[in-house]
């Protein structure tokens, strides 16, 4: 049998799987839920200091197997969330708190609320494409992010991951701009849109959404590659993950540890303990005895 | 997205409409759809009527379930769907304690062996009645204006449930909550169909969650097993934001 | 019965309906077969200066319908060229000749040959995501764009077509530098890659390549949504399309005409007597009578 | 891409080699596989075995086919595929002529009432001649170094052609273009094996195309009618760049 767990950033893991930020997070006792599904350690929704209720319905249009969202960064604000990361941390494995703000002064605060209410890691949301003000409009500027970054890193002390967009020209200099980070999350969502050719009307109440699942992996294949090649540091991949295969393909590519998001639609909560169970196997037929082997094979 | 086109339409109570649609696709009683007005909205529906056609029975609380009940036939909608599970359906006697528009993912139940206790706040709200025979209904108010004074929970007491392989049980979460408590008192074999804020309906967004349970996916219909100990269930829930309030129902 | 024929910068179609650079297109004799099967106007594969034989195989993964490639931009060089469009103008119907190049005056002495060639367009392709000194790394420089394009405006008189990337961070700053062009044309590939698990390596020889076909759509229709409401231009909108829906959406995005490409591998050639029989009957029951009044109508 | 191991390997002669592998997949005669050696490149190549095992039978040209010949039992590569349209197989009487590894993807063809013309440029090259009774088979080498000296279309003039119901065939362009000229004069029903430059496989990349048909999508396998007429059939192609060049035939 092979050896599943491993460890990110320090936080060790029993699987490398964990619950990629904005699906089914919002509530503790789902990720309680999750976590007895199988889940090594859940990623919150992006939490915010104010509360928002985010764009109202349509959220979201199934694209086969994929999905585009506009959720809109809807969450309680922080001061209401402790509860949840409470509940939620019953189950005694590592929760991550995901924060998003426009400067960073706002996420210190955050990530620091979080820190007390006792999350393992905390987790910059660079990245959404559907929420002026936030998110992108922050992760694609590289002072910004080196300001983000550095100010947290001096006033908390668990581990921060940066999630990045796929939406900019140059990840690598967004990557390296957020180098203080102790590791990458690679994607987020993919700026995309669907209209309804007989209601003659974009789907999304915001219009433009994120594309999210099967359609964006290879993208994120190809950042995590990219950015393990060329920076060499600890990083999460997320993107697609459907099948174990999805899961061992991000690793070879470079990452550490995987989270899974739009594969809960189309497998359900129980994909964690399917995905892991058939890794073991892999790994038993392959010959790999550690994830720590299989992390960047692939890359030449 | 689907396009729909309303067929028929048919007034149930005060601002209660039923809409008849055509759609080819298999559905169970108690799944639901969720249905877009684009510029309007998007809000889910149990459909009242399974077969040929099929319907929605809308009840007016905001913006896009009004314009629903305001629609007329030959407008259009857009829908996705179905979603849920849907009731698990047992042979032999079965009763349906319906709460306002709650009805409405009860009635494709309603076969010769069905009881039924309608209840609403006021009669006005009343829907649903003229589809049983008198003496297979038992209807109960709020303000007493009509049938028993008093909610379906206290209903319970005068009636001999025993009598019942199954009851199927939808309305607002406080009644489910009562309902559910009588019935397991009385050991009875009940699924509970919920409904809770929905913003995905595909199980991904947690607005609808009930201790860690999906109503739009592992829902809407549950098990009396189920949510018994559910530390959510009539207790406390999430809102459009995600923040948690209270019931307050103990 | 609805009226399919449109126009794009003056260019007569009989349908909106053209076959994409790079597919089935670097042979004449093909490219009359691609016309014969119903399709309203060819792009030629883009052509350089030079002779290049491009990568080694393997240049191509399926992934599901959608395809990752990286062939490399071979190509016969321009002076060898001139047979194939010859053969190709044989059908009566217009041959858009697709180039790419390193500088502006590479970019002019292309789009001259191609004009004399016979060509009743010029597209330019600014976007290319695998090939180091071309393509994205010209297209991403909006500076260079607009010298391309405006050097070469002032050479030629056939309608010049801009290909743009969705690989950046704002499309619409490279699509300002290029709006000397008569059209543009979005989108080429995103960067992706695909590691074979087993194999413990990338697929493709050049390890990166442009993922295409419907895992794209979504991206391509917010791009000619999004360019369209800020610009106004006239765009032919490529990316993913296999249906009339697909096809229906990017008119309704703002594109006056469309490209197909990947879907020649799912549908075949046939695809474009396909598509278009289905949109005429969409048209007709929809209460469209012309292409124009489709165009952009989903835009708020 | 899908994970094969060499099961067996046989050597058919100077520079060819059948691998034989597992493969449960439905394959019919004529189709071919894309084959990768990571790092070294992929290359078309038919299925020279379609049943259990399946094989392909390589010869050695450049380097990924030479490492296929030297490739050892347990060893592994990867494929795709299977591709294309495979041979139509009518009951009754056939004659396979194979130029070179061409036999190959003519071999899963042969049956009890199948003769075969096998030809080489010189003898050592000769493959398959051990799959077919004496009876059955006809010889032709370029150098006369065995059987008749001479090209596969030269030792049709010999042979009484209209005992078979359908000829299939296979090898190099030229002789495939010759056989063809020969068939047609004799108006024998027949199918030929084309292979050109292939790079995708999947009928997307132009590199295969003759006279507006891909070889790898609407072939490998054409029938008579189809290549009579047809431009470039015999008369030019595109490299691997894209360059057309003439093979001045005629
Ligand atoms: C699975 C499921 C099935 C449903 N089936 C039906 C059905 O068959 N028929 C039907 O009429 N409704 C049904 N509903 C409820 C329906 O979805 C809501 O009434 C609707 O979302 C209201 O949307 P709106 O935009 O019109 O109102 P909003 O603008 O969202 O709300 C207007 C006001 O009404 C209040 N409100 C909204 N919904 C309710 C409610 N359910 N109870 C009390 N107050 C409310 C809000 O809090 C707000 O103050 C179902 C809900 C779920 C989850
Ligand atoms: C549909 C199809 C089926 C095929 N089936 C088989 C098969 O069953 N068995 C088999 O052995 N081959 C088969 N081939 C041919 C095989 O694909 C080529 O031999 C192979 O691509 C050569 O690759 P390489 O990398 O080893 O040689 P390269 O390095 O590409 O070429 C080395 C040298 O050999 C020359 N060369 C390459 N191929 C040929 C050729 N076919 N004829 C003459 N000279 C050539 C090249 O021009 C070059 O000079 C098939 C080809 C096609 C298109
Ligand atoms: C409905 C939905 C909501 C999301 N919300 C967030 C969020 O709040 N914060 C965040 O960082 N990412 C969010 N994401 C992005 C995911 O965390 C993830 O990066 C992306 O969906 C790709 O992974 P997947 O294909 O496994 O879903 C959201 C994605 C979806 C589908
Ligand atoms: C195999 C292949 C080769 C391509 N070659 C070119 C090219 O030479 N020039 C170019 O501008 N685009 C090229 N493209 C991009 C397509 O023209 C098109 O923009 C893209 O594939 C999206 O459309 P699709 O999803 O319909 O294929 C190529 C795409 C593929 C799949
Ligand atoms: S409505 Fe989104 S999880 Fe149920
Ligand atoms: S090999 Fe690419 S089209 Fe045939």
């Amino acid at each position: 049998m092979a050896d599943l767990s491993t460890s990110v950033a320090g936080i060790r893991l029993e699987n490398p799987l964990m619950l990629a930020s904005g699906i089914l997070d919002e509530n503790g006792y789902t990720m309680l839920d999750v976590i007895a599904n199988g889940a090594a350690a859940v990623v919150t929704k992006s939490i915010g200091l104010e509360e928002r209720n985010g764009y109202s319905a349509p959220i979201i249009v199934e694209y086969g197997d994929s999905l585009i969202n506009a959720v809109g960064l809807s969450n309680p604000g922080i001061d209401n969330f402790a509860d949840e990361i409470r509940i939620a941390k019953k189950a005694g494995r590592p929760v991550i708190g995901s924060i998003f703000a426009s400067d960073a002064e706002s996420f210190t605060k955050l990530g620091m609320k979080m820190q007390e209410y006792g999350c393992d890691a905390v987790e910059l949301n660079l990245s959404c494409p559907h929420v002026k003000g936030f998110g992108l409009e922050v992760g694609s500027d590289p002072d910004l992010v080196e300001e983000i970054v550095t100010e947290l890193k001096s006033k908390i002390k668990v581990p921060v991951f940066a999630k990045l967009s796929p939406n900019v020209s140059d990840m690598i200099e967004i990557a390296k701009a957020a180098e203080k980070a102790d590791a990458y999350v690679l994607i987020n969502t993919v700026k995309a849109m669907k209209i309804d050719i007989r209601a003659r009307s974009p789907i999304l109440t915001n219009v433009y959404g994120g594309l999210s699942g099967p359609a964006i992996k290879p993208v994120g294949i190809r950042y995590v590659y990219e950015v393990k090649k060329e920076t060499g540091k600890e990083i999460i991949g997320v993107g697609g993950i459907t099948t174990y295969e999805d899961a061992i393909e991000y690793i070879m590519a470079g990452a550490s540890a995987v989270q899974i998001g739009t594969a809960l639609y189309t497998k359900g909560k129980s994909i964690f303990r399917d995905v892991a169970s058939k890794m073991n196997t892999f790994m038993d037929d392959e010959g790999f005895s550690r994830i720590q082997d299989m992390v960047g094979v692939a890359i030449r | 997205m689907i396009k729909i086109v309303a067929e028929k339409v048919r007034d149930e109570a005060k601002n209660v409409r039923t809409i008849f649609f055509r759609w080819d696709q298999e559905v169970r009683a108690g799944q639901f759809i969720m249905v877009w007005l684009p510029g309007l909205g998007e809000i889910p529906m149990s459909l009242s009527y399974i077969g040929t056609p099929k319907a929605i029975t809308v009840k007016a609380y905001g913006s896009v379930s009004q314009a629903l009940v305001d629609m007329q036939p030959g407008q259009e909608f857009y829908i996705r769907g179905p979603y849920g599970n849907g009731f698990q359906i047992d042979p032999g006697r079965k009763l349906l304690i319906g709460g306002g528009s709650g009805m409405a993912s009860l009635l494709p139940i309603a076969d010769s062996e069905t009881d039924a206790i309608i209840s609403a706040k006021t009669k006005d709200e009343l829907i649903f009645t003229d589809r049983f025979p008198e003496n297979r209904i038992f209807i109960a108010t709020d303000d007493g204006s009509a049938g028993f004074h008093g909610f379906p929970h206290e209903l319970l007491d005068k009636l001999d449930v025993s009598v019942y392989r199954k009851i199927y049980v939808c309305g607002p979460e406080p009644m489910l909550y009562r309902v559910m408590q009588k019935l397991s008192d009385l050991n009875a074999s009940a699924e509970f169909s919920l409904e809770r804020t929905m913003k995905c309906g595909i199980g991904i967004c947690d607005s609808c969650s009930v201790g860690g349970l999906q109503v739009c996916k592992q829902g809407p219909v549950f098990t009396i097993e189920q949510l018994r100990g559910n530390p959510e269930f009539g207790i406390s829930r999430t809102t459009y934001s995600g923040k948690r309030v209270f019931l307050n129902m103990k």
